[in-house]
């Protein structure tokens, strides 16, 4: 075969990616929304394993970073539903739309 | 890294850092003293204000008055930046310093005890704030570091570092100290000189970015030593890459393998662009004409103290900027641009004559007055030569004197008059004889007469003019005129004439006269023997000598 | 070297103490301020006195001393130093004799006034200053003095400062002399670059001329630059209007400064660089047009004025006018000079008199005056000497230097020689009609004149006796002074024309004016009256000052306020527009901050986007990807 | 590498897509933790044709099991109405698609035209997890640590914010 593997990866991460991005830019379920930030997320350790077998030095370090990026997903996705739940609390809602807290009165 | 062999370090080697960070001392002591102890917080800082006298002084006394090079340099790198870069096809580390480094010399030494003794002369003008005196001591000491800060960095980013720390108690004194429409003025202070400051960062940046650029090492044989590219905001270093001839040739000859030889090197559009953006961010504080207006509003609503040290101070960071940065860096372009900015300062000084005349408001007439000296320094610099930079100079120092001892006196006025206006006041001579004595000092100190300092900074401006542009030499001489007419009118107005407000007033108190005898008495020390200044300023333009002579070969 | 010349610095030393002693001292001197700074004034003419003296010795060098730096910048070193030589020896007696007397005298005239103090302080800085004036070794130190002098003048003409008209007539005294100042600065600005070394010291000026280093297109600007600034300080047409108007100060000051010696300062000024003048035919002709026009001018508005002063003043321009004009006309300073010397005791003894009569009736109008002969026998005789002496009568002083001009013009420019003939008529002419209408006659106003005390008189006395005997150092035929003052003996030969001329002249003045006012056979009033618009005219002084104030003052208060009207709409304007896109950018891109996070997300990836999309156009990326490829 | 590793791969990529298309897609919120299950266990697929076993197990047990139930847990801890409502297609999410498709273009450019340089070395794993167990708990103790630390801190601070404020109704 003549494909080359790292590209290929690559461009599927890329695709994924955009995919993740785009649901984090439209979608206005807040669950949905952090559902595709962790999509991106995984572009990115897809990224990086890939990386770590087809560097220029291939090495485990890759894999490292993935395990370390895949536990701070984890800590995110925890925060991420707690505020969606006191944001809830408060507002009955989880409409990022009706998110605007951040707007100047 | 250079060539930093004419410099010469002291004994005392924190002796700048001292000095500059000196008024901390007072905020930290401020700081503990319950806000509502008027009374200590005012005698505190007074106090806390004579230190960096005392220091500078110090300074001042063990300054070597016979070499102009800088001295008691302090030199540390504060950050540090390394990347690699591919030059060609070679990847050569880059590395970035920024330095924390002061020094003086012959130009700033005197700006720098100016500066110490203004503040503190204001500190004592400050006996006539009415309300919340800790905030505002503290601030008046920050803004004290900053303008210190200025004068005696040597390196481009800790010169805007102090440049912009300047900025922001000088906002809040304007804004809530002030008088009527402080607000505003406040705001259009901040916009204005915030705008100068994005463009003397942006200006900065894009030097650092490519004169900053020198290399060690090796270049042709890297297997040796490994060249290293490195990128600095020392400004003598700067000034050095940008106009030794010898600096140039051999950058040139390192990149011209790598085909980079124009990007490091300055093209001379380049050069002009940066000079004129150097020229409008340092025009806007100076201020030069079109940009002028925000200064009016400050000197008409802001606080006396306050405005003492921004007319005093502030504005003369700007001709210094200038002067320190945009002439050292481009004298080919200063020198190709003389006839415009001497224009610009004939404008400038006539101008603010013109608009001075007509004025009925006492700070407004010294707020156009301070924009026609200011055309005197423009005068100077356009001057292109050494008596002509020291005129400037001088004019910086003489004018620093001069306005802080007027709105000293505009402060002590208000406070018994409740007005500054001219056609409401008149015959003050009789009811407070000592302030319109001072007045009338100030008003001659101003107008140029003789064996006071405004005299002398004129008359060397002029003669520096004079050499390569006599016809609008002539046309400045004419500007003493209008400036004698405008001077008068506003100063005899409020002291001659018949008495126009009759309540019982109480001349200067002992804190008030004691700054205005000061200030009197460095006009007059300045004006009767120059040689004060003169002797460390000129051996410091000697040192420049190397540029400015190469740039007036032929001239 | 044992010269009294070294010690010259002595001679300001002793008025600049008297100032600073009295500045300092404040009210505890109010009193004795006045007596101190009398004996200080003494010693320092007794220096100056001693200084004239050694300077008869024949062929005594000139004492130069300029060793302090006063700056030095680059190649430019202005020092500050004095000269002495036989002309600013001669001034330094004139200077120190009359100002001493003129302190002396206001210790009476200023008897009364609570701030005499500062009186006499300005007058010792006016003293310190006018001294530096004389002894000044270089242009720039001339200048500095020069300057000073100025500002004294106008610190005591507006020494009464609640009076509208003192303040009024300040101004105009400091900004009209400015007019003339700048030119002399950018005379001496211009003769620092031309000069070799730009050395501007009066020495190195002459021998540069001589030397020929200087083309004769510098040497004319310069010359008449100085002479601006001298038209300035001198109150020479057309720059003569603040003169009259500085007698609203004290009349010591009048005496002093505005008759004796400030005014003189143009004149010592042109003598002192006469080596430029007569390098420049164009610049003495200019001199001597001025001058003598300034002369003839001066003497007519003189006719018609009723104030005391400022009959004396008009006659004080036209004088200066004369020694100009004999400056202008001659190869040497010698007649101009000699005029000057003269010229300063019998003015000051006229303005002292004048100040008596004012003492003693309290106006200065002098239609109401008349008769004061019976009550003011010693201010009657010196006036009267003073008089004669100031019309050219001989053998009083005035004569003999008038006479000298005008055998100076005699011989060189015979249209201006007319010209001060009939000037000189008319000098003698209002002479005598002040003279008879305050002194002859009844007395027009009830009131209790008196004679002046002996502190007052005592001057007067003195410089009646030098208006007599003053002229005969410089006799026709034995021209002693002017050779001692020039160090060449004079090459014209007497004539007799102008001297009997003159003469004549003066005595059909006074004699006209004796039969309008003091035996009046005809009536002034009549002749008055045929030529009322003649009259009108001169009583208003030609309408100067309102052409000034047409031409000069009202654009100039017009094109300030343009000016700042300009400044307030236009530049503000701008500055305001400034500001306003400021703000209107401001809210609309506030707009965009709606709160929710992910139009934020749209934004930041939209400019990534074009970052990304910039950076890989400029091929930026691909570089340093093709580079770390192979 | 072998047509079979090939074949894998485009099927799960293909698998991860779909996932990722029908998150996007489905209009039930339940519906779409499901489909991205799917992609998240595909992407495990393709970290074992990585040779990342250990990734691919964590990936697994973190993204499939872990954070997708935190996800449903979430969605019955809340009141949805029936599904994410219809949005009505305005020129912001044409925008935003344009957008994201240009992102999508030059990154694509990008990793095509960029010239990987060749592998100086093949890297053989023959023991992922230990490999990784002695990677982790000598070279990376430290930031191992810390990260330990970050979660406790994070997991505390969502038990705090996510808990009832009873004390706020004071």
């Amino acid at each position: 075969m003549t494909i080359n593997m790292l590209t290929a990866f690559l461009t599927v991460s890329a695709i994924l990616f955009s995919i993740g991005m785009f649901g984090a830019l439209t979608k206005r379920n807040m669950i949905v929304l952090l559902l595709s930030i962790e999509l991106m997320l995984n572009a990115v350790n897809l990224n990086l394993v890939a990386f770590s077998k087809y560097g220029m030095t291939p090495s485990l370090h890759g894999q490292m970073f993935t395990l370390f990026s895949i536990a701070i997903a984890a800590a995110e996705a925890a925060v991420g539903i707690a505020i969606l739940l006191a944001f809830y609390r408060q507002r009955v809602t989880v409409n990022a739309d009706e998110m605007n807290e951040l707007r100047e009165p | 890294m250079g060539d930093f062999g004419q410099m010469t370090f002291e004994s005392m080697p924190h002796l700048l850092t001292a000095l500059v960070l000196s008024p901390l001392l007072g905020i930290l002591i401020l700081a503990f003293i319950p806000s509502s102890m008027g009374q200590w917080l005012k005698r505190t800082a007074i106090i806390a204000s004579l230190l960096p006298i005392l220091i500078a002084g110090y300074v001042y006394a063990n300054f070597n008055h016979n070499a102009g090079v800088m001295q008691f340099v302090e030199k540390f790198e504060w950050t540090s930046i390394s990347w690699t870069n591919f030059y060609g096809s070679q990847p050569i580390p880059n590395e970035l310093h920024l330095q924390y480094a002061l020094g003086v010399d012959g130009i700033s030494l005197p700006l720098v005890f100016l500066t110490a003794l203004v503040a503190a002369m204001a500190m004592f003008a400050s006996v006539l704030i009415k309300k919340r005196w800790k905030l505002y001591f503290i601030l008046m000491l920050i803004l004290e570091i900053g303008m210190l800060g200025v004068f005696t960095a040597q390196s481009l980013t800790l010169f805007f570092v102090f440049f912009e720390l300047t900025l922001i108690p000088m906002f809040f004194l304007i804004g809530i100290w002030g008088l009527m429409h402080r607000e505003k003025a406040a705001n259009q202070f901040l916009i204005f000189n915030g705008l100068g400051s994005a463009i003397l960062f942006f200006g900065i940046i894009w030097i650092i970015t490519t004169a900053g650029f020198t290399v060690t090492g090796n270049t042709m044989d890297i297997s040796a030593d490994q060249p290293v590219a490195h990128f600095t905001d020392f400004i003598p270093t700067i000034a050095d890459n940008l106009n030794n001839t010898d600096t140039i040739a051999n950058a040139t000859e390192w990149l011209k393998p790598y085909g980079l030889d124009t990007t490091y090197l300055l093209s001379n559009s380049t050069k002009w662009t940066l000079f004129i953006l150097l020229l409008v961010a340092f025009g806007i504080k100076l201020p030069m004409f079109p940009f002028h207006t925000w200064m009016l509003r400050v000197h008409s609503e802001a606080p006396a103290s306050v405005v003492m040290i921004h007319s005093g101070i502030l504005l003369k960071m700007g001709a210094y900027g200038l002067l320190r940065i945009g002439l050292s860096f481009f004298p080919e372009q200063a020198q190709e641009s003389a006839t415009w900015l001497a224009i610009l300062g004939v404008v400038n000084l006539l101008y603010g004559a013109f608009c001075a005349f007509a004025q009925d408001e006492l700070r407004s007439l010294l707020a156009y007055s301070s924009i026609s000296h200011m055309g005197i320094i423009l005068l100077g610099f356009a001057a292109n030569n050494t008596i002509g930079y020291s005129g400037a100079v001088f004019q910086m120092i003489s004018h620093g004197l001069i306005s802080a001892l007027f709105f000293m006196l505009v402060g002590s006025l208000y406070e018994r008059t409740g007005t500054t206006s001219l056609s409401d006041l008149g015959g003050m001579s009789k009811s407070l004889p000592f302030i319109s004595a001072m007045m009338l000092v100030a008003g001659l100190a101003s107008l140029g007469l003789p064996g006071l300092s405004g005299f002398v900074s004129e008359l060397m401006a002029f003669i520096g003019l004079f050499e390569n542009h006599p016809t609008l030499t002539y046309i400045a001489v004419l500007g003493i005129i209008l400036t004698a007419a405008y001077v008068l009118r506003g100063v005899m107005n409020i002291t001659y004439g018949k008495l126009a407000i009759s309540t019982k007033m109480a001349d200067a108190q002992l804190v008030e006269a004691f700054p205005m005898v000061v200030l009197t008495a460095f006009i007059i020390l300045i004006g009767v023997y120059p040689s004060v200044l003169s002797g460390p300023l000129d051996q410091s333009l000697h040192e420049w000598a190397h540029w400015l002579n190469h740039t007036q070969a032929g001239g | 070297m044992g010269t009294y010349s070294q010690y010259a610095w002595l001679v300001p030393l002793f008025p600049l103490l008297g100032f600073i002693i009295v500045l300092a001292a404040g009210r505890l001197v109010q009193r004795i301020g006045g007596p101190i700074n009398v004996l200080l004034s003494i010693a320092s003419f007794v220096v100056a006195a001693l200084i004239g003296w050694e300077r008869l010795t024949p062929g005594i060098e000139n004492y130069v001393w300029n060793d302090w730096t006063w700056l030095k910048i680059g190649d430019f070193n202005i020092t500050l130093g004095f000269e002495i030589n036989n002309l600013n020896a001669l001034m330094l007696l004139i200077v120190t004799l009359v100002s001493m007397l003129v302190q002396l005298y206001s210790i009476g005239y200023m008897a009364e006034d609570d701030r005499k103090h500062v009186f006499f302080s300005y007058i010792a800085l006016f003293t310190f200053s006018m001294l530096g004036v004389v002894m000044s070794e270089n242009l720039i130190e001339l200048y500095i003095f020069w300057e000073l002098v100025g500002v004294c003048s106008f610190l005591l003409v507006g020494f009464w400062y609640e009076k509208l008209e003192a303040k009024k007539a300040a101004q105009k005294a400091f900004l009209v002399t400015r007019v003339g100042d700048t030119g002399l600065l950018a005379g001496i600005l211009l003769l620092a670059w031309n000069m070799p070394g730009h050395a501007l010291d009066f020495n190195s000026i002459f021998n540069a001329i001589n030397a020929g280093d200087l083309s004769s297109g510098v040497i004319t600007t310069a010359a008449i630059l100085i002479f601006i600034g001298a038209v300035g300080k001198s109150g020479q047409f057309p720059l003569h209007t603040w003169l009259p108007d500085a007698m609203e100060g004290p009349t010591p000051i009048s005496a002093l400064i505005h008759a004796a010696t400030m005014v003189a300062a143009g004149v010592y000024l042109v003598a002192r660089s006469f080596d430029l003048f007569v390098a420049s035919p164009t610049a003495m002709l200019t001199v001597a047009i001025i001058g003598g026009f300034t002369a003839i001018f001066a003497a007519t508005i003189g006719l018609a004025q009723y104030d005391i002063k400022r009959i004396l003043a008009y006659s004080t321009v036209s004088q200066l006018g004369y020694m100009m004009m004999g400056l202008g006309v001659s190869t040497t300073f010698a007649a101009g000079m000699f005029h000057l010397y003269t010229h300063a005791f019998f003015k000051a003894l006229l303005f002292l008199g004048a100040g008596s009569v004012i003492h003693a009736v309290h106006t200065q109008d002098i239609r109401e005056m008349g008769g004061l002969s019976k009550h003011m026998k010693i201010t009657t005789w010196t006036f009267a000497i003073g008089t004669l002496a100031l019309s050219g009568v001989p053998p009083f002083a005035g004569f003999w230097s008038k006479d000298l001009i005008l055998l100076e013009a005699y011989h060189h420019q015979p249209v201006l020689f007319v010209v001060a003939l009939v000037a000189a008529f008319f000098t003698a002419l209002y002479m005598s009609r002040l003279f008879f209408l305050v002194f002859t006659g009844k007395a027009r106003k009830p009131a209790h004149p008196h004679e002046s005390p002996a502190v007052m008189t005592i001057p007067l006395i003195i410089l009646a006796i030098l208006s007599v005997v003053a002229g005969f150092v410089n006799l026709p035929g034995s021209e002693k002074f002017s050779e001692w003052l020039t160090g060449v003996a004079p090459e014209e030969a007497t004539s007799y024309v102008p001297m009997i001329a003159s003469t004549i002249v003066a005595l059909l003045g006074i004699s006209i004016g004796a039969v309008f006012y003091w035996r009046p056979k005809f009536s002034a009033e009549n002749v008055k009256k045929t030529f009322l618009p003649v009259f009108t005219v001169l009583n208003n002084k030609y309408y100067i000052d309102e052409l000034y104030q047409k031409t000069i003052q009202v654009p100039y208060d017009l094109l300030a306020a343009f000016i700042d009207t300009f400044d307030k709409y236009v530049v503000q304007g701008a500055v305001s527009l400034i500001q306003y896109i400021v703000n209107f950018v401001g809210n609309i891109t506030a707009k965009t901050q709606n709160g929710q996070l992910q139009n934020y997300a749209l934004v930041l990836v939209f400019g990534l986007i074009i970052l990304a999309a910039v950076v890989i156009w400029m091929g930026g990326g691909a570089e340093v990807w093709a580079i770390s490829g192979k | 590498m072998s047509t079979g590793q090939v074949v894998a791969f485009f099927i799960l990529s293909f698998l991860a897509f779909s996932g990722a298309i029908m998150m996007i897609a489905f209009h039930r919120v339940v519906h779409m933790v499901v489909s991205m299950a799917t992609t998240f266990l595909s992407l495990a697929g393709l970290y074992i044709l990585l040779e990342a076993e250990f990734v691919a197990v964590v990936q697994v047990m973190v993204y499939a099991g872990a954070i997708s139930i935190l996800m449903i847990f979430g969605i019955m801890m809340t009141k949805h109405h029936d599904g994410e409502e219809e949005k009505p297609t305005t020129w912001k999410s044409w925008f935003t698609f344009g957008s994201v498709a240009a992102f999508l273009f030059l990154v694509y450019v990008s990793i095509r035209n960029t010239k990987f340089p060749e592998q100086t070395q093949q890297y053989v794993s023959e023991n992922n997890v230990l490999e990784i167990g002695q990677m982790m708990f000598n070279q990376y103790a430290i930031p191992f640590e810390i990260i330990s630390v970050l979660l406790t801190v994070a997991f505390v601070g969502a038990i705090l914010i996510a808990r009832r404020e009873e004390a706020e109704t004071e």
